[in-house]
C-alpha cells in the first residue's frame, strides 16, 4: 500500500499478514483412500433439496444418481463410489448448530466400481441446451462457496445475453488452496470448462481472475489459455475479499454490481475455476460430480494439503488420513474468515467443501471483547463501504430495523470487520444474529398474512354456509307455509301439529 | 374598559372564524391507527389474547388497556411492531421464554371426531370423521383452540421444531 | 442586508433561544428522543413562532399601543398563539399523520412553549420594525430547530450507549443539556462589528 | 480418533476465526507516542512547572476514571490499562497554561474523565470530547488563571524555576507577574478591544514561529513536533488526512480572506494556523474517534466545521481562543452530520438506492 493511500485510510478489505496458504498449497496432491462409509447429503446446494431415488438395501455403483433434482433450482445427487446404501436419513450438517440434515448414507465395498460413463468427444459442438442439461445432470453447483446450481446460472446468462464470463481464481482466504491446486494441476481442464460454458452461455470473452500471491497457478492457466485469445488470465492484488463475486467483478470490469441483484443484470456470469473443472469431467468424460480436491489445513493438522476425497466423506476420516499432531481446538468447514464451525467431527463434506480446517487453540485465540471505540477500522475494511459499528451499535440495543436502514441486507458477512477490529467485538455474529432475526419477522409476517387469508376464507365460508342455510330454511319455512295455506283455503282446518 | 373587551372579542371571533374553516379543510375521519394495528394483526380472531377478536384488540391497544404483547399468536415480532408503533415501553419477557407452537395430533389416541376441524380459526387441521387428523405446519397459528376441542385429549401444542433455515446466531455478548 | 444577515445569526447563534436564553426548555427536553421528531418539532415551532412574531406585531403596533393597552399583550398574544397551533395542529394531522403521532401531546403543547410567547413579547418591546421582527423571530426559531436537532442527534447516539442505570434517562439528559450550553458559550460575546 | 472427542471442540464460535490481535491500549499507545515528543518539548520550553501541571492533571483524570469505576462497580485495573484515560488526561494537561496552580488540572482531570466520560458510560461513549469538555468548563470558571500564560524560559535557564521551586510554583501561590506573558491571540484581542489595530500591535512582526518558542500551553508551543505526531499517526493508519486538512484549511482560508481584506483587523493565516491550539486540535483533539464522524465525508464537513467555527470564535467571539468551543459545538453535530452524510455502498448511489445496472456492449 502506497504512502498516499495509507493517509487516505487505505481500500477495502485486509490483508493477512500471514495467510497460511503455504506449505499446504505447495504439497502434491493426495488422492484420499475410500472410507468405510460415506454421508452424501440432499441439500448441498441454494433451492430444493434432491429427493431420493434409492432406497435402503439398494446397491449403487460409483456415478450413479441417487438423488434426483426438484424444481427449477435445484441439483442431484450421484454415488460418490459403489456399496449398499444403508440409510436415509438424518446426519448432523456441517453447521454451526449441530442441527440435522437429511443425507443418504452409503456403506462402501472398497471396490470403486463404476457406472458406465460416456462423455462427448467435441462438447462445443453441441446444442448450448444440451450442454445445460449435461451439466445439470451431472450435479454441478457453484464450487466458490455460492453453491448455486450452474446449469440454471448457465440458462439464466444466456437468457439475458452475457457477453462476459468471470472465472473466479480469488480463493483469498487464508489457509485454502484447494482452488489454486486445480489451477495448478488441472489447468487444462479449468480452461476447458471455461470454453464449454462460454458455448453455454454465449459469452465472448472470459476474464480468469487470479490473486497474485499464486504465481505457479497463473502461469500454468497462462500456459493453458495461450491458445485462445476470448479467455485472458488476469492477476488481481491479493487482497481478503478479492474472491467475492462483486469485489473481483469490480476490480476486473470497473463496474459494480447494483445491490441486491445478481452480476447477469450488468452482463456479467461468474463461475469458480473449480466448478469449470467440473464441467469439463462432466462434458469430456460424463462425470458426475461426486469428489473434488478440499484443503485440509491447520496448525493441528499433521500433514496439511490438498486431499481429492469423495463428497459426503465425514470430516472425522478425511482429518484421519491427513493426521492430526494435537486435538484442536475448532473445526472449521470452509476458510478462517467465513468458514462454518462444526459442531464435531462426525459431519460429512458438501460439494462446495473447499476446505477443512483444524485450528489449534492459539490460531483461534482472540482477547476478550471491549467496548467500541468508534475508530473506524471497520469503516475502511468493509468491501461493501457499510459502517459496520454504527450497525453494531443498533443491533446491540436491539434496533433492527435501524441497522437494516444502514443496508445490513448488503453484508457479505465476510469478516473483514471483526478481523481489523482492535476491540475484538464479535461484529459477524451480530450481523447473522439481526439478519436471521429480521428474516425471521419477515417469516412471521408472511406467515400472519397466509394465516389471515385462511381465517377471512373460514369466515367467509362459515357465513356462506349460515346464509344458505338460513335461505334453506326460509325457503323450507316459505314452503311450508304456502302448503298450510293451500290445504287450509279449501278445508278451512288447522293442521295437526 | 369597553374597548378591550371589544378588541378580545373581534380577536376571538376572526381566529374562530379561521380555526372552524380549518377544520373543515384538514378533516380526518375515523381513529386510522387502531385499523392500522388490526390489519398487523394474525387477522384469525382466535381469541387467545382474552378479547372478542382482533379488531377489539386493536382497540384496546389503542386505548391503552392492552400491554404490546397482547396477541400471542403474533409472537414476539408483531409485539415489537406493534410497540414501535404506538410508542409503548415492551417487556418481552412473558413470551420470550414460549417461542412459537404448533399443534399436534397424537395419532393413537384421536378418535376422528372431527370436532377440532369446527374450532380451527385457520382450517389447519385436514381430516374426515372417523379418520386420524394431521396439523398443517403452515397454517397453524397455535392458538389452541383445537386443544380445547378436543374430547380424547389427543391434540397439544409442541414447540416448532428447529431446522438449519430458521436456526439463528445468539446475539452476541457485547462488552 | 447584511444588517439582517447578522440578526439572523445572532439569533440563531450567539443568543440561541434555548441555549442561552433556556426558553423553550419543554419541548426541548420532550421531543429530542429521534432527530425526525426533533426536526418536525423545530419546523412546526418555526412556523408558529415565526407567524406568532408577525402577528402579534401587528396587532400591538397597530392596536394595543395607539390604544395604550399594552398591558394586554399577553393576554393577545396567546391567543393568536393557541390559534396559530390549533391551524399547524390540523395541518399536520392531515398532511403528516406520522409526524402528528410522533410530536403527540408535544404539539398542542407548542401553546404554552414559553419560547413562542417569548420571543413575541421580547421582538415587541425590542420596538424594531416589522421586517427586522420577524428576522429576529425566524432566526430564534431556527435556533431553536438547530439546538433541538443537535440535542436529539445526541440523545440518539446516546440511546445507543450504556449510561450507567442510575444516570439513564432524564439525568443524564439534563448533563447533555449543560454541556451542549457549556459548548454554545463559545459564541458570548459574539460581535461581528 | 480420541483427539477428535467432542469435549475438545469448546468453542462453536461464528467467522472469523482469526483476527488481527489488536487492542485498544495499542492504539492509545500509539497515539501517546505521536504525542511524546511535542510534550517533551513542551517541558523543555516551560521548565518544572509545566511537568508538575502534566503530572498532577493525569493522575486526576486517571483518580476519576477509578473512582467511577468504583462506584459502578466495574473492573478498574482493567480499564485503566486501556490508556484512554490517561490520554485524556494528557491532552488536556497541553492545553492547559504551562504554569497553572495544581488544582486546575485537578479539577480539570476529574471534570473530564467523571463528567466528560464516565457519566455517559465510559470509553467510546462520550458524546463530547472528554478534554475539551474539561478546558472548557474551565475557562468559563477559571478565566483569568486560564488565560495566565508565561513566556518560555527554559528547563536550565537562568530564570528558570529549579525542581523544588517549581513544587512551589505549582502548589503554592500564583506565578509573580515577572514571568507572565500574554499570547497571541490573547495580545490580539485585547488591544483590538482597546481600539489598538493589529497593525500598530504587531509593528515588530508577529511572534510566531515554527519552533514554537512563544508564550502558550504544551501542545500549541511546538507545532512542528505537533504536527509531524499527526503525520506519524497518520503513517501509522491511526488517523485520515480528512480532519486536520479540512481544519486547517477552513482557519487558514477565511482568515487570508479576513487579512488580505483588512489587516489592521484580521490577523494573517499563518499566525492563525501556527498559533493557539489549532494544530493539537487538528491533529490530536478533532481526530477524537468516539466524537467525531465515521464516514469520509462527513469528517471533511466536521474538520471545516471546526476550522471555521475555531476563525469565527476567535475573530469576532468574546474568548481569544476558540478551537475547544469549535470542536465541542462540532461534537455535538457529529451525530447530525453521520446521519447526513454516509459512505456510499457498494451497489448503491448515494441516497442509499441501487444503481441501475450498466450492461456492458
Amino acid at each position: 500500500m502506497g504512502i498516499l493511500e495509507r493517509l487516505n485510510g487505505g481500500r477495502w478489505g485486509v490483508h493477512p499478514h500471514d495467510d497460511h496458504k503455504r506449505p499446504a498449497a505447495d504439497t502434491p496432491l493426495r488422492v484420499m483412500p475410500l472410507p468405510a462409509k460415506l454421508c452424501v447429503p440432499l441439500l448441498q446446494h441454494v433451492g430444493a433439496p434432491a429427493k431420493p431415488v434409492v432406497a435402503v438395501g439398494d446397491s449403487v455403483l460409483r456415478g450413479q444418481l441417487i438423488a434426483a433434482a426438484q424444481g427449477a433450482v435445484s441439483a442431484p445427487v450421484h454415488a460418490p463410489s459403489s456399496g449398499v446404501v444403508t440409510a436415509i436419513g438424518p446426519v448432523t450438517a456441517p453447521h454451526p448448530s449441530g442441527l440435522p440434515f437429511d443425507a443418504i448414507t452409503i456403506t462402501l465395498d472398497g471396490e470403486d466400481r463404476a457406472l458406465e460413463a460416456a462423455g462427448v468427444d467435441d462438447p462445443l459442438a453441441l446444442e448450448p441446451a444440451e450442454v445445460t442439461r449435461r451439466i445439470a445432470d451431472a450435479g454441478i453447483v457453484g464450487l466458490g462457496g455460492a453453491t448455486f446450481p450452474s446449469a440454471p446460472k448457465a440458462q439464466l446468462g444466456r437468457k439475458l445475453e452475457v457477453q462476459t464470463l468471470v472465472i473466479n481464481g480469488g480463493e483469498c482466504e487464508p489457509y485454502l488452496s484447494s482452488d489454486d491446486s486445480v489451477m495448478r494441476h488441472r489447468a487444462d481442464d479449468v480452461i476447458d470448462g471455461v470454453r464449454i460454458l462460454m458455448h453455454a452461455v454465449g459469452a465472448r470473452t472470459a476474464l480468469v481472475g487470479i490473486e497474485d500471491n499464486k504465481p505457479e497457478a497463473i502461469a500454468a492457466m497462462r500456459e493453458a489459455a495461450r491458445a485462445f485469445a476470448a479467455i485472458r488470465i488476469c492477476p488481481v492484488p491479493a487482497r481478503y475479499p478479492m474472491g467475492s463475486d462483486r469485489q473481483l467483478v469490480e476490480v476486473l470490469t470497473g463496474k459494480q454490481v447494483p445491490a441486491g441483484a445478481r452480476t447477469a443484470s450488468i452482463g456479467v456470469l461468474v463461475n469458480n475455476v473449480s466448478t469449470c473443472a467440473a464441467i469439463h469431467r462432466a462434458l469430456r468424460h460424463g462425470e458426475a460430480l461426486y469428489r473434488r480436491i478440499v484443503t485440509v489445513n491447520g496448525g493441528a493438522v499433521a500433514a496439511p494439503g490438498n486431499v481429492l476425497a469423495p463428497v459426503g466423506v465425514l470430516v472425522e476420516d478425511l482429518l484421519a488420513f491427513v493426521g492430526l499432531k494435537e486435538a484442536p481446538a475448532r473445526l472449521v468447514m470452509g476458510g478462517p474468515m467465513m468458514g462454518l464451525a462444526l459442531p464435531h467431527a462426525q459431519v460429512p463434506t458438501v460439494k462446495a467443501c473447499g476446505g477443512v480446517l483444524a485450528l489449534t487453540a492459539a490460531e483461534i485465540a482472540r482477547p476478550a471483547p471491549s467496548a467500541c471505540i468508534r475508530c473506524g477500522s471497520c469503516v475502511k475494511a468493509c468491501p461493501m463501504g457499510l459502517q459496520p459499528l454504527e450497525i453494531a451499535a443498533r443491533v446491540r440495543a436491539g434496533d433492527y430495523d435501524g441497522a437494516a436502514s444502514l443496508q445490513l441486507d448488503d453484508c457479505l458477512a465476510c469478516g473483514c470487520c471483526a478481523y481489523v477490529c482492535p476491540s475484538n467485538l464479535p461484529l459477524v455474529q451480530s450481523f447473522q444474529h439481526a439478519k436471521g432475526t429480521l428474516w425471521a419477522r419477515a417469516q412471521q409476517k408472511k406467515r400472519n398474512a397466509l394465516t389471515r387469508e385462511l381465517a377471512d376464507a373460514r369466515r367467509e365460508r362459515l357465513e356462506r354456509d349460515a346464509r344458505e342455510r338460513a335461505e334453506a330454511a326460509a325457503k323450507r319455512k316459505a314452503a311450508r307455509a304456502a302448503q298450510q295455506a293451500s290445504a287450509a283455503a279449501p278445508g278451512g282446518q288447522e293442521m295437526p301439529s | 374598559m369597553l374597548v378591550p373587551v371589544v378588541i378580545l372579542t373581534l380577536l376571538g371571533l376572526m381566529l374562530g372564524l379561521m380555526l372552524g374553516y380549518a377544520a373543515r379543510v384538514f378533516a380526518v375521519e375515523g381513529n386510522e391507527v387502531a385499523a392500522e394495528i388490526a390489519a398487523m394483526m394474525p387477522g384469525t380472531n382466535c381469541g387467545q389474547c382474552g378479547l372478542a377478536g382482533c379488531g377489539a384488540a386493536a382497540d384496546a391497544l389503542v386505548a391503552g388497556a392492552a400491554p404490546a404483547t397482547v396477541c400471542p399468536g403474533g409472537g414476539a415480532p408483531l409485539a415489537q411492531a406493534i410497540a414501535a408503533k404506538l410508542g409503548l415501553t415492551l417487556d418481552l419477557g412473558g413470551l420470550a421464554d414460549q417461542g412459537p407452537k404448533i399443534a399436534e395430533v397424537q395419532e393413537d389416541i384421536c378418535i376422528g371426531c372431527a370436532r377440532c376441524l369446527k374450532g380451527c380459526p385457520t382450517d389447519a387441521i385436514v381430516g374426515a370423521s372417523k379418520q386420524i387428523h394431521g396439523v398443517l405446519h403452515q397454517a397453524c397459528t397455535g392458538c389452541g383452540a383445537c386443544v380445547t376441542e378436543c374430547p380424547t385429549g389427543a391434540i397439544g401444542l409442541r414447540p416448532l421444531p428447529q431446522t438449519l433455515q430458521d436456526w439463528n446466531w445468539a446475539s452476541p455478548s457485547f462488552a | 442586508m447584511s444588517e439582517y444577515l447578522i440578526l439572523l445569526v445572532s439569533t440563531a447563534l450567539v443568543n440561541n433561544v434555548v441555549m442561552s436564553k433556556f426558553l423553550g426548555l419543554c419541548p426541548f427536553m420532550g421531543v429530542s428522543k429521534s432527530m425526525d421528531s426533533a426536526f418536525g418539532m423545530g419546523l412546526a415551532t418555526t412556523f408558529v413562532i415565526t407567524v406568532a412574531v408577525a402577528a402579534s406585531w401587528v396587532l400591538d403596533y397597530f392596536v394595543l399601543a395607539p390604544l395604550g393597552l399594552q398591558f394586554l399583550r399577553i393576554l393577545t398574544f396567546i391567543v393568536v398563539i393557541a390559534a396559530t397551533v390549533q391551524f399547524i395542529e390540523a395541518v399536520i394531522k392531515k398532511s403528516m399523520p406520522a409526524l402528528y403521532q410522533s410530536l403527540g401531546i408535544f404539539l398542542p403543547l407548542i401553546t404554552t412553549n414559553c419560547a413562542v410567547l417569548g420571543l413575541a413579547l421580547l421582538t415587541v418591546q425590542e420596538g424594531g420594525s416589522f421586517l427586522k421582527s420577524v428576522v429576529y423571530g425566524f432566526g430564534s426559531a431556527l435556533g431553536f430547530t438547530l439546538a433541538m436537532l443537535m440535542f436529539a442527534g445526541l440523545r440518539e447516539r446516546l440511546a445507543l450507549v450504556r449510561v450507567p442505570a442510575a444516570l439513564d434517562g432524564a439525568p443524564v439528559s439534563f448533563i447533555l443539556a449543560g454541556l451542549l450550553s457549556l459548548a454554545f458559550m463559545g459564541f458570548a460575546g459574539l460581535n461581528f462589528s | 480418533m480420541n483427539m477428535l472427542a467432542s469435549s475438545a471442540l469448546p468453542s462453536v464460535a461464528a467467522s472469523p476465526h482469526a483476527g488481527q490481535l489488536g487492542s485498544v491500549s495499542h492504539v492509545m499507545l500509539k497515539v501517546m507516542l505521536a504525542l511524546a515528543p511535542a510534550t517533551a518539548c513542551g517541558f523543555w520550553y516551560f521548565g518544572w512547572p509545566a511537568f508538575n501541571l502534566w503530572l498532577v492533571t493525569v493522575l486526576a483524570a486517571l483518580a476519576g476514571e477509578a473512582l467511577c469505576l468504583r462506584l459502578m462497580a466495574k473492573p478498574v485495573v482493567p480499564t485503566l490499562l486501556d490508556g484512554s484515560a490517561l490520554l485524556t488526561g494528557w491532552l488536556l494537561a497541553v492545553s492547559l497554561p504551562p504554569w497553572a496552580p495544581w488544582w486546575l488540572g485537578v479539577i480539570g482531570g476529574l471534570f473530564a474523565t467523571v463528567i466528560g466520560k464516565q457519566v455517559f458510560g465510559g470509553i467510546g461513549c462520550n458524546l463530547f470530547n472528554p478534554a475539551m469538555v474539561a478546558r472548557v468548563a474551565l475557562l468559563v470558571s477559571f478565566p483569568v488563571v486560564m488565560t495566565g500564560w508565561v513566556a518560555p524560559i527554559g528547563l536550565t535557564g537562568a530564570q528558570a524555576p529549579g525542581w523544588l521551586e517549581s513544587l512551589q510554583l505549582t502548589f503554592g501561590g500564583s506565578v509573580p507577574d515577572a514571568y507572565t506573558s500574554a499570547s497571541l491571540l490573547g495580545q490580539a484581542k485585547t488591544e483590538l478591544s482597546r481600539g489598538v489595530s493589529l497593525l500598530q500591535t504587531f509593528a515588530n512582526g508577529l511572534p510566531v514561529s515554527w519552533s514554537g518558542m512563544r508564550p502558550g500551553s504544551l501542545g500549541e508551543t511546538a507545532v512542528l513536533l505537533i504536527a509531524a505526531g499527526g503525520i506519524a499517526m497518520m503513517l501509522m493508519g491511526l488517523i485520515t488526512w480528512h480532519i486536520p486538512v479540512s481544519m486547517l484549511l477552513a482557519i487558514a482560508i477565511p482568515a487570508a480572506i479576513g487579512h488580505a481584506v483588512n489587516p489592521a483587523r484580521y490577523l494573517d493565516a499563518g499566525a492563525h494556523v501556527l498559533s493557539g491550539g489549532a494544530m493539537l486540535g487538528a491533529f490530536f483533539i478533532a481526530t477524537d474517534y468516539v466524537t467525531s464522524p465515521s464516514s469520509r465525508g462527513g469528517q471533511l464537513v466536521f474538520g471545516a466545521g471546526c476550522g471555521l467555527l475555531t476563525w469565527v470564535i476567535r475573530t469576532y467571539g468574546g474568548y481569544p481562543e476558540g478551537v475547544a468551543f469549535a470542536v465541542l459545538l462540532m461534537n455535538a453535530l457529529t451525530p447530525v452530520i453521520d446521519r447526513a452524510i454516509k459512505p456510499r455502498v457498494y451497489g448503491r448511489n448515494w441516497r442509499g438506492q441501487p444503481i441501475a445496472p450498466r450492461k456492458e456492449n
